[in-house]
């Protein structure tokens, strides 16, 4: 990207080639359809000019021409509907081996949270080849985190999460922004995404790292007394959570829900809403005891009591094995 | 009071026809409403399941019903645009509630 | 009130034969114009209003522009380009964009051209008026105890606990404009049904007429959802009623579903007016009838009803669901349809034509060039994979500003021109009037196609300071923007020179074939001596000679 | 209300044409016809205008649906501390009015002037029975601490049949927070629609409606009768979530 007269951002994801294609196709189409008409006025507007003398033919129009200029151009955007649908369909599936990392939003900055117990604020940093799942709330107001060279975005909420995910394919720095407006400082909540070369990363990541989340998460499931029903060896008042994780739910209502970050989330918070098929309504809320990032420490420990369905998923499932370590093995 | 129940008098100046009914009529469509009123109440105290709520907007549906076609004379006086009125009135409204739960029920489809 | 006998004060003409009575001349004391209900009065009490509205809105974009002449934000604070931004929107959106082209020229045109002597509910359309004053001067209040920051389109829950700036204000004085919009649509629909001229069939009616029943339906269906929207916003603001608040289980994207079922809908209240007037420019300069009559008129309609099932394309980032997403992407394909009808009809319409290049059609032309792009780019926007990309960038800012200043402008002032000697009875500079034509279109590409590239390649919107690699593109927006000051400024000044300087207008000095063109300049207070009786087709060109035409023939 | 205006019968605009009305029609407005396309034009007029308070009143239900399906148990919950007492009362109320408004619309069109009038004033006597109503009930919520924000509390968490669940406090203030607003609104228009009726009230008594002109009367009859349809859907929505449990 020059620096000094940009006409095209960089390139750094799976995904930016993809949207490049059908950006350039549809250029390819509007640039068409506008020197279409563009040219159509021109010359009709020439050739048909008033001289004295010269009267207008009356035309009344034609049925079979309308059909025919509503049919083309729909077809035409059909094709822009589907090939965006697709693409859109896959920047919103994060693939299953993704690593995860959660993002929390505040006004004015993003609070980065590794699997492995490292915490970045205004950074991320994350590996070349790696499929990166961001798991992303925000505290205060809704933010949106946009990353140009991946051509990737996604609002951050609060009270909920939202997710995101890219996998970088050119080591370097990008620019992240605060794309969705919340406030004075929003034009300054940005930061860099910096994509490393593996073996850089991994000794990035062996520095300074802290427990790693769901261990965190497993002590404040022993310190909240969530333990006291769920259990895992015998049925506890509430369900087994183990192996919950992305598998279906089977409701009181008869509704069937999947347990996704939100569920789980929901669950904690705001545990009525969603009651499991043949248990009762106890379980207290934790609405405004735990935090965020607390919450955050305790779906990642949910999220880990299910066997990831490869065996080359995130590194969260193996708590053992320091993170430097695994990395290595990680990169596809 | 109501002695006589003349539906002309001789002073009109406007040409147009009459659209009430008899007060008698009314007071008959009162009374239906009233009844579905009580009738509401009682279906909510008895389970019928999912049907609860199915059956409360049902009855209400058919009060709103009766008082757009005989209260606010829908039905035999005004044009069929007055009816294309009200139709499209809770079309949009339709619109409006059907796409946004298109949005909420399928949010934790994947 | 408007009926005191008048020739006695009248003096300011300048005219050479006896002035007839007409709307302008009858009564020249203020009160009878403010309490006036001729709907050509209150036309021009709306012209004065929003033309205010558009300086007001215009000078905050300006301010825009300058902060982002540089990278840093040095000119202001970063809270107050958030209100200045924020100001700019809602000026020019609630305040100018809405009303522009319905409540001036749809009040002062739709009677005329149906032949009806006044709009159904006269005292209404005042009421209507003394409404958007009341909203506007709350607005303007707002704006000098210290503004408003949350973006025109007020999000929660940055509106409700986020922002400490006058929000209730500024929300109540949308809340009232809206009002005043759903009397004007209300006034509209009853008057287009009920008040037609003998022999004026639906199918005869101008495209104008139509286009503006389609606007009006949109208003009257829309406004009321963004108004209680708005109520909610503010009380919870208010009295903690969350009802969008994610403390208690509320949804932060309900309040943009609902605020978007109105505002998608809203920005073809803003345009189809604008093509309506478009319709009737092209006809008249080439002297033709138009090209797929019933194809124009139906697709007003259709435009507004799919207009009503596309909203959420606002919010494909927000965290809807996939599949809604693809829903609403889907149904946004098919308004670009009717769009293109339009677009193609008018086209078709220039062949074997005979067309003066009068100002008006140079507008026109000015119109179907930018809406064509800034409709194409909004078929960009509504493509899912590329709208994550470029949602919230200046791509977004560029499109809407191609449809609503390129579009919804270009045809107010091409309809402003078409019709001033109706208005004022007098004509316009033409040589002005082409060079500011000139001046708007040069200046307007400049100042919004960089932004095309901006936002691709990631500037973001509502950005007060941006990395410094911007700043060549956003220098030549700002340069355009003072081209495209001047090109305003212009037809503002010639317009009232010509009120008093403009040579006197005939009854219908462009030969085109309207209702409103059978009345005198300007017009009687009840608009036509006798009703008249309609027995034609509109657009009619093939009936009327094709003499040259007053205007272009300089004077 | 678009048509009240029209009763002030000062025909102010072309002061010629206000000499012109017919005897018994004093409120031909000079830009219409005839009388028949005035009177079309003002119910046209206001049924567009009911079609905007369905919208008004729809973002409202709309948001309401959403939540409902979201947090049921805590609605049914917080629902089940309404009283259906009232609320079915009220809507009884509201019923009888509409049928009393429907017969002053009659003694109109028969031009019965004192019939008239009594049955405006009714009509007011229950509306503002139903506001009183209201008021003890909101009265009840503000003492029991049902009223969103920092004072709100929500511990009934037991249904009518004694069965506990217990709720996120916060999801009920959510119901409560639609629960006033809507009620609110609904009952703003309560108040608006008593204003007006008792303004036709002292007009049909100085004799301002003819059995030729009793526009006004109609369509706020029609205004009357929405608000009616709209309590008719809050009532089973609001008052009778899961009675049965
Ligand atoms: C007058 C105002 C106006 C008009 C008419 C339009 C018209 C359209 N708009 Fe635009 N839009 C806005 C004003 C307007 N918009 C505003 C203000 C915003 C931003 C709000 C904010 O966030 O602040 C916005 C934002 C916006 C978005 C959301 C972007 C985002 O925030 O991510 C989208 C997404 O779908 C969109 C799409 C469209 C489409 C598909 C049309 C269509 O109606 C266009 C149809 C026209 C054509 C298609 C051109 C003519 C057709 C042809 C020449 C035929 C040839 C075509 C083919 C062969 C394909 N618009
Ligand atoms: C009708 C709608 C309308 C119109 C006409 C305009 C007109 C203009 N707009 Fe606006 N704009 C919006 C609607 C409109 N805009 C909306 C809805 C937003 C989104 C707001 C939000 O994000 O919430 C927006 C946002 C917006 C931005 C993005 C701000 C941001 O995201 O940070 C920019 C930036 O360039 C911009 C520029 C301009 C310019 C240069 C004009 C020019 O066309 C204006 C030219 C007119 C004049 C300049 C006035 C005439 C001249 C004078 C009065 C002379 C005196 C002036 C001085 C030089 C002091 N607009
Ligand atoms: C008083 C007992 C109790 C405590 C303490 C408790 N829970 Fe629960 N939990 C339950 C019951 C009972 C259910 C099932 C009914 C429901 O969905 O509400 C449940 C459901 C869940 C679910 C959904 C399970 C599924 O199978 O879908 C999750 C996740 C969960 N709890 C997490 C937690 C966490 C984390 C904590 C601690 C912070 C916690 N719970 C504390 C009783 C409890
Ligand atoms: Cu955070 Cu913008
Ligand atoms: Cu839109």
């Amino acid at each position: 990207m020059s620096k000094f007269l940009p006409l095209w951002p960089d390139s750094a994801s799976t995904m930016s080639g993809q949207v490049d294609a059908l950006y350039i196709y549809l250029l390819l189409v509007a640039g068409v359809m506008t020197a279409l008409i563009f040219v159509a006025v021109t010359v009709l507007a020439i050739k048909y000019r008033r001289v004295p003398g010269r009267e207008a033919t009356q035309i009344e129009g034609s049925t079979i021409l309308e059909i025919t200029w509503s049919i083309i151009p729909f077809f035409v955007m059909l094709t822009f509907f589907i090939w965006g649908a697709v693409l859109y369909f896959q920047e919103r599936t994060p693939p299953a081996n993704a690593t995860e990392v959660y993002v929390v939003a505040k006004q004015w900055m993003w609070k980065i949270e590794h699997m492995e117990g490292q915490r970045e604020i205004n950074e991320l940093h994350v590996p070349v080849g790696q499929n990166v799942k961001l798991i992303m709330t925000s505290q205060d107001v809704i933010h949106s985190f946009f990353v140009p060279a991946f051509r990737i975005k996604q609002d951050v909420l609060p009270g909920r999460y939202t997710t995101l995910w890219f996998k970088a394919t050119v080591p370097g720095r990008y620019h992240l922004f605060c794309a969705e407006y919340c406030g004075t400082m929003h034009s300054g909540m940005g930061g860099d995404i910096v994509v490393m070369e593996p073996q850089e990363y991994a000794q990035w990541m062996a520095v300074g790292a802290t427990a790693p989340l769901q261990d965190t998460g497993k002590e404040l499931f022993a310190s909240l007394g969530c333990a006291t029903c769920h259990r895992f060896d015998v049925q506890g008042r509430g369900p087994n959570l183990a192996g919950i994780y992305n598998k279906p739910v089977l409701l009181e209502d008869g509704r069937t829900v999947t347990a996704d970050e939100n569920y789980v989330r929901e669950s904690i918070l705001n545990p009525t809403a969603k009651i499991v098929n043949g248990f009762k309504p106890i379980m207290p809320t934790f609405q405004g005891i735990v935090s965020d990032e607390q919450l955050n420490a305790l779906v990642a420990y949910v999220k880990s009591l299910s066997q990831p369905p490869t065996g080359t998923a995130g590194l969260q499932n193996q708590p053992a094995v320091s993170p430097g370590q695994t990395q290595n093995v990680q990169v596809q | 009071m109501v002695e006589q129940q003349h539906e002309v008098e001789g002073d009109l100046t406007v040409e147009h026809e009459h659209t009430t009914h008899s007060q008698g009529f009314y007071l008959a469509i009162g009374a239906a409403l009233l009844v579905l009123t009580a009738t509401t109440v009682a279906a909510a105290f008895v389970n019928l399941g999912p049907f609860n709520p199915v059956i409360a907007l049902l009855i209400a549906t058919i009060k709103a019903t009766l008082v757009i076609i005989f209260f606010m004379h829908v039905k035999g006086a005004s044009e069929k645009l007055t009816g294309a009125i009200v139709v499209s009135g809770f079309f949009f409204l339709a619109i409006l509630i059907a796409l946004s739960l298109a949005d909420y029920m399928t949010r934790s489809w994947r | 009130m408007a009926s005191k006998a008048a020739s006695t004060e009248n003096t300011a003409m300048s005219a050479n034969q006896a002035p007839k009575l007409n709307y302008l001349n009858n009564g020249h004391s203020l009160k009878s114009w403010l309490l006036t209900t001729d709907h050509k009065r209150i036309a021009m009490l709306y012209l004065i209003s929003v033309t205010t509205f558009f300086f007001i809105g215009g000078f905050f974009a300006m301010l825009i522009r300058l902060e982002l002449l540089t990278p840093q934000g040095d000119l202001m604070q970063a809270d107050t380009y958030n209100k200045v931004f924020t100001m700019h929107g809602m000026t020019m959106v609630f305040f100018f964009l809405i009303p522009v082209v319905p409540a001036v020229l749809g009040n002062f045109l739709v009677p005329l051209m149906i032949g009806a002597k006044d709009l159904a509910f006269p005292r209404i359309n005042l009421l209507s008026w003394y409404l958007y004053i009341i909203a506007g001067t709350l607005f303007l209040h707002c704006m000098l105890i210290g503004g408003v920051d949350t973006g025109w389109t007020f999000y929660t829950p940055y509106s409700t606990v986020g922002s400490n700036t006058n929000v209730i204000e500024a929300g109540l004085a949308v809340f009232i404009a809206g009002f005043s919009s759903i009397f004007t649509g209300l006034n509209f629909i009853v008057t287009i049904h009920r008040m037609r001229a003998p022999g004026l069939t639906w199918d005869r009616l101008p495209l104008f007429i139509w286009a503006n029943y389609a606007t009006s339906l949109i208003m009257i269906l829309g406004t009321p959802v963004v108004a209680i929207t708005i109520v909610l916003v503010a009380v919870e603001r208010l009295f903690h009623l969350g009802i969008f608040d994610p403390a208690l289980g509320g949804d932060p994207l309900l309040f943009q579903h609902l605020f978007w079922f109105y505002s998608h809908p809203a920005v073809y209240i803003m345009i189809l007016p604008s093509m309506g007037v478009v319709s009737e420019l092209i006809t008249c300069f080439s002297r033709k009838r138009i090209f797929g009559y019933k194809f124009i008129a139906l697709s007003s309609i259709a435009i507004a009803v799919i207009g009503f099932l596309v909203w959420a394309h606002h919010m494909f980032v927000a965290g809807i669901s996939l599949y809604a997403a693809m829903i609403f992407s889907f149904l946004t394909f098919f308004v670009g349809v009717p769009s293109a009808v339009k677009v193609f009809n008018w086209t078709a319409t220039l062949y074997k034509s005979s067309i003066t290049y009068a100002t008006p059609m140079l507008y026109a032309f000015g119109f179907i060039g930018l809406f064509t792009i800034g409709g194409l780019t909004g078929l960009f926007l509504a493509t899912l994979g590329i709208d994550v990309h470029v949602t919230d960038t200046y791509f977004v800012v560029a499109h809407f500003h191609y449809v609503m200043v390129g579009g919804v402008l270009m045809g107010f002032l091409g309809g402003m021109h078409f019709w001033w000697p109706k208005i004022s009875g007098r004509m316009y500079p033409e040589g002005w009037a082409r060079l500011s034509a000139l001046l708007v279109f040069v200046g307007f590409n400049l100042t919004f196609f960089p932004q095309f590239i901006l936002g691709y390649v990631g500037m973001p919107r509502r950005y007060w300071q941006y990395p410094p690699e911007f700043q060549v593109l956003n220098v030549l927006s700002t340069a355009g923007a003072s081209v495209l000051a001047v090109g305003y400024l212009l037809p503002m000044i010639y317009f009232l020179w010509s009120l008093k300087y403009g040579p006197i207008a005939s009854d219908n000095p462009w030969n085109a074939a309207g209702l409103e063109w059978k009345t005198t300049s300007p017009p009687p207070t009840f608009n036509f001596d006798e009703t008249p009786v309609v027995t034609w087709e509109a657009y009619n060109y093939d009936e009327i000679p094709d003499v040259p035409l007053e205007a272009p023939v300089a004077r | 209300m678009p048509d009240s205006q029209m009763t002030t019968s000062q025909a102010t605009t072309g002061s010629v044409t206000t000499m012109e009305h017919e005897a018994h029609n004093p409120a031909l407005l000079h830009h219409f016809s005839d009388a028949q396309q005035q009177k079309n034009a003002a119910s046209l007029g206001m049924w567009l205008f009911l079609v905007t308070e369905i919208m008004f009143f729809g973002g409202m239900f709309c948001a309401y649906l959403v939540y409902r399906l979201a947090h049921f148990n805590a609605f049914a919950a917080a629902s089940q501390q309404l009283s259906i007492k009232m609320g079915a009362f009220n809507t009884a109320v509201l019923i009888v009015s509409s049928v009393t408004v429907v017969l002053a619309v009659k003694a109109a069109e028969v031009g019965k002037r004192k019939l008239l009038v009594g049955y405006l004033v009714v009509t007011v006597l229950l509306g503002l029975t139903f506001l009183v109503v209201k008021g003890f009930e909101y009265n009840e919520k503000f003492e029991r601490h049902h009223v969103p924000g920092a004072t709100f509390k929500f511990t009934d968490t037991f249904d009518d049949n004694g069965k506990q669940i217990p709720v996120n406090p916060k999801e009920a203030e959510l119901f409560f927070s639609i629960y006033f607003v809507m009620t609110g609104m609904h009952a703003l228009h309560m108040i608006i629609g008593c204003g007006l009726f008792s303004v036709l009230a002292i007009l049909s008594w100085k004799g301002h409606y003819t059995p030729g002109y009793f526009t006004p009367i109609e369509n706020a009859g029609l205004y009357w009768h929405l608000v009616d349809i709209i309590w008719i859907y809050l009532f089973p929505l609001l008052y009778l979530i899961s009675r049965h449990s």
